[in-house]
């Protein structure tokens, strides 16, 4: 049995923007051996007490030689609050890695990446895991406070296309309408995006107006419970039937997922 | 190592541990976290005639020392788990419990005659989901439609019958009672309690479904009261669950008049939980000289 | 700071946080954590006829996310009270609720008869106290004896009378109806459910009385489901209650439909807790640009 | 108000024997005011998530320079185990000083102290806050392992007598028996007791047969919720009524307390 649960140590806690955080654990062999990009880890809460959920934090880099996985994750409520105050040499009991991921194929060597706020951490994994593509990325920030990885993505795309909804950093602009103007240029082999749901069905517009042709995943959120597929919570509709994003996504082709 | 052995209605278990309906799907999710064979059994996901979408998302919420789902019976229909499901869960050799839903009695009775011949081991008749509006739970809150259809699944089931009670109610011995008077061969409680999470600042439900079904260590007092309750009322076995998460919560309920345990919301906290559970409760049967997990039933002094 | 001001039956509350009886004995103790007229109100710890003893101890057990407790009603009786308690706490400038109780319809007149020439504000009747063997409970569960007894304490009443409902029932909403319809001027929920804690060491349950009441954030979810199913079915102001340990949980209620609060458990866990939770909704009601607490009730969007 | 509710910080914690460890919080002026022997403190548990109930546990000892209270506990459940792993520089959130208390007069000038196993803990806080008085002690433990503070009750007591109950340290003897046969040679002006109720029972039969006028005071244990007089779960009978430990206690006259 691969062993996907185990009680891994906290490597570093450092900030990366405003509420933004980078996680960083040491990890077992067996959690980075099979990983794919976009694939998450399913976190219990340190001291967790009263809470009996896990937190869902998809990967956002992975280091085989250190054998760590780091995850970038924005405070929303109490649980990523706990998670803001891990210390090294803290334990962490987590599922990983969970979910299908983005599915890249042979064909897909121009990859263009999208990413809205803290949905941008899980595509920085394709750096480490699908190298020597040409990738380019659209990476939309809140504002300025919020960016984060600007760099780390500029280290391994040809372009990087930023935004902001206040313009304090990038181009003010929806980073879907970025998207837009590039695809009237040029199409990628396929789209890898993650967000929040507001910006996939803009990028849906976008993809019906412009690219229609190319392939586009998206990586969907939803409550989840076991993370594992057991207890059918976290679904969402896939071409007309219940899919769990936990074990059949969290990536689903914008063709078929209902947004 | 305690003898863990219990036998339900003629059904042999090769431990008390079972997986709860519902949180365990159809078991084959957990190949990859823990061996499904070295379960006492598995209730699997509650199958209804048709295949069934369930409720809207979201679906689940965490509340203090429990979570709520509503989940809504989304099934797959009974036919397409024979034809593609059961043939890829033989393998596992454990007790096989089909969890029996539907809207109305013909529903269930649909469900138990396509299951009969199948190499199901067991039937647990769901007469109490608070996830679906119409059916399923009013069969468990009033007496006489408990009757009837616990006698019409018994007239057609030809594997022992189960029957899944509800806490909503006033009185779960009376429930109980009801349900062995009519033919159950055993039954189990406790289901999901009806409540509800608000999101006080958008000041909506967190459930698109309202409602929703708490399940977790929240609810065992309660389950714990239900079970012995029941057992004084009753003389077929008891399947206790509510909160169970470890193996001194699973001798906690059989001291209180369950032969056998089901396990859910901890497997959905922690996949390989009812591993560690039935660890837990061989050593506390070890270290507090108790020789089977079945002298534990209904030992409870006061 | 928001207008915090509610009404219940014609009585002014300067604030919707009132300390659930029993866990807040008759407030003396309390004047050395909190100004306790700076509470909306407090209800008094359940009087009886007679002085009572209450159960053996051990009492009280932690639970996940809840506490069980078996006290059963003890208290000095309803004339002590009168002559020994109540000139100590006239000074509290808050609004006084007697919680009444007893084991026949009779016990329960006869202390409504003897207060309601005092400065008690409202009648709290205690119809739901899962802790003694006779009366209570039973008053509670059945539609006929909640009828009856309703009825008669009303009839006797020259204060407001507030009925307490048991969540130990199939349909709270129908046993709030029934108040209502008998003459209740508001509805007070959830009282404590019927649980019980186990000792698997010992094999023995951890209270002396076997089950107790279960309280406290664990059963907050059922608590605002029933609140919320009880503000559809009646028209009377609705006291909500079960769990509530932050502004946020006191907010919850209030959109769930109730009008005020009481808060026990917190208290039994941080003896100033009320005056936090009062800061923290009104925090809450700021940030969320609600100007009263009363806008809130049944506000829930859905 | 005087401040009994505060958020106190660990100034230490030390094993002091078997299971057995010293807490020692700084507190503020107002918890060391008025405080008097055998008074107690409610200590939420760190990270208390599901654990609702604070556990009571008396003061061991005071710094009223330092502005210090140590108590010291043995681990009996999760409660204090989790108290035995604070840390310096944690914080806890406190309820002190609690109860009743012994009750010492001026008349008392002969004081002997029975303490059996944890009971001796309360004890030692007469040294501290009722000195100039002539002190025996009689102190229990279960075995040498468990033996603790013996030294400082042999600091300001005129005679400290040992037992054990396997004699691996002091005499093999039920404490009881070595108070029995003091009270046979002399009379102190008060005992003052803490301990298990077994303790207890042992020490009314020899109270009834060799100590009848010396008054006697103990310091019962129940379990408790509020631990501040709200919720009358501590209860015990004394003198036919139901009192409540934590207020009307947890001292109470041998002749009147049910054990
Ligand atoms: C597959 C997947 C990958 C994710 N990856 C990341 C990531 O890399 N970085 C990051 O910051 N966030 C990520 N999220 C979102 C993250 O899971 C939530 O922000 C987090 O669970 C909120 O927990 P909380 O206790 O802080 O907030 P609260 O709002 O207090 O949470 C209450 C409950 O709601 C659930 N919940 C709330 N918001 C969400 C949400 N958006 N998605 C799923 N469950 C939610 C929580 O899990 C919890 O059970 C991901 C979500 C999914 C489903
Ligand atoms: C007035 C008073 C003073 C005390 N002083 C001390 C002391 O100085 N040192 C010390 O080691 N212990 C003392 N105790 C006992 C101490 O409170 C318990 O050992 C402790 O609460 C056990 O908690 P736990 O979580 O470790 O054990 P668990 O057994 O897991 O506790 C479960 C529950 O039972 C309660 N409980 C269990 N045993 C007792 C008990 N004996 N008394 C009261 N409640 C109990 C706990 O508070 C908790 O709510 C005192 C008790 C009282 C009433
Ligand atoms: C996500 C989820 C889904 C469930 N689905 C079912 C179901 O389909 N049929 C059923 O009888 N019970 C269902 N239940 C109830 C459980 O089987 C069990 O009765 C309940 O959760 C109490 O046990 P627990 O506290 O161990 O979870 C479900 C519970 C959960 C949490
Ligand atoms: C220790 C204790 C004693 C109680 N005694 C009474 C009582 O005398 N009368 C009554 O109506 N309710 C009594 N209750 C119930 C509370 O008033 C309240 O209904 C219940 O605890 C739920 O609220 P909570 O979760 O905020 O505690 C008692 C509760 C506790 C914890
Ligand atoms: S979270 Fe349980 S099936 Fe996806
Ligand atoms: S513990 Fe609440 S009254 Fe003593």
């Amino acid at each position: 049995m691969i062993k996907k649960h185990d009680i891994c140590r906290v490597a570093s806690l450092e900030p990366l923007a405003k509420d933004t955080y980078a996680l960083t654990l040491k990890v077992n062999g067996d959690m980075l051996k099979y990983f794919r990009p976009g694939q998450f880890a399913h976190i219990r809460l340190p001291h967790a007490g009263e809470h009996l959920l896990r937190r869902p934090i998809s990967v956002n880099t992975i280091d085989r030689e250190a054998e760590t996985m780091r995850f970038a994750f924005l405070i929303q409520g109490e649980g990523t609050r706990r998670l803001s105050q891990c210390r090294p040499g803290d334990e962490l009991d987590i599922l990983a890695p969970l979910g299908q991921g983005f599915r890249v194929k042979e064909s897909h060597q121009k990859i263009w990446l999208v990413g809205g706020g803290i949905g941008i951490a899980p595509l920085l994994s394709l750096r480490d895991t699908v190298p020597g593509r040409e990738y380019t990325a659209f990476l939309g920030y809140k504002s300025r406070e919020y960016a984060y990885e600007r760099k780390e993505f500029e280290g391994f795309c040809k372009a990087v296309h930023v935004t902001s909804d206040d313009g304090s950093i990038g181009e003010k602009n929806f980073v879907t309408e970025a998207l837009r103007r590039e695809l009237e240029k040029e199409k990628p082999d396929v789209i890898l995006s993650c967000g929040p749901l507001p910006m996939f069905r803009s990028l849906k517009r976008v993809w019906e107006e412009d690219g229609r042709d190319v392939e586009t995943q998206v990586s969907m959120e939803q409550h989840m419970g076991c993370g594992t597929g057991g207890c059918y919570t976290c679904t969402c509709m896939v071409a007309g039937a219940m899919k769990r994003v936990c074990m059949d996504g969290p990536v689903f082709d914008i063709r078929e997922v209902k947004l | 190592m305690a003898d863990l052995r219990v036998n339900i209605a003629g059904v042999n278990f090769k431990n008390p541990v079972i997986a709860a309906s519902g949180t365990f799907a159809f078991g084959e999710e957990y190949a990859a976290f823990l061996d499904v064979s070295a379960l006492g059994g598995i209730a699997l996901k509650a199958l209804t005639p048709e295949i069934r979408p369930g409720n809207p998302p979201i679906r689940i919420a965490e509340t203090p020392s429990g979570i709520l789902n509503s989940v809504g019976l989304q099934n797959p229909g009974v036919d397409a788990f024979i034809s593609g499901i059961l043939p890829r869960i033989r393998r596992f050799d454990t007790v096989k419990i089909a969890n029996v839903a539907g809207r109305t009695e013909e529903d269930y009775y649909t469900v138990i005659e396509k299951l009969n011949d199948t190499e199901i081991d067991m039937f647990e008749l769901n007469v109490s989901c608070p996830n679906v509006k119409q059916g399923g739970v009013t069969f468990g809150t009033d007496p006489n439609s408990m009757a009837a259809i616990v006698a019409g699944a018994k007239a057609r089931a030809k594997k022992p019958l189960i029957v899944k009670l509800t806490p909503n109610v006033t009185n779960i011995a009376l429930m109980a009672k009801t349900a062995e008077d009519a033919g159950a061969d055993a039954v189990s409680l406790v289901n999901t309690f009806t409540a509800m999470a608000i999101n006080a600042k958008t000041r909506r439900p967190v459930l698109a479904n309202v409602t929703g079904g708490l399940s977790g260590p929240a609810i065992k007092p309660i389950a714990l009261r239900m079970v012995h309750e029941v057992y004084r009322a009753v003389s077929i076995p008891i399947i206790g669950m509510g909160g169970i998460m470890t193996g001194e919560d699973a001798a906690e309920f059989l001291l209180a008049g369950a032969s056998a345990l089901m396990v859910g919301t901890a497997t959905v906290a922690e996949p390989d939980a009812m591993i560690r559970i039935l660890g837990e409760l061989n050593k506390f049967l070890d270290e507090n000289s108790a020789a089977t997990a079945r002298e534990l039933t209904g030992a409870l002094e006061y």
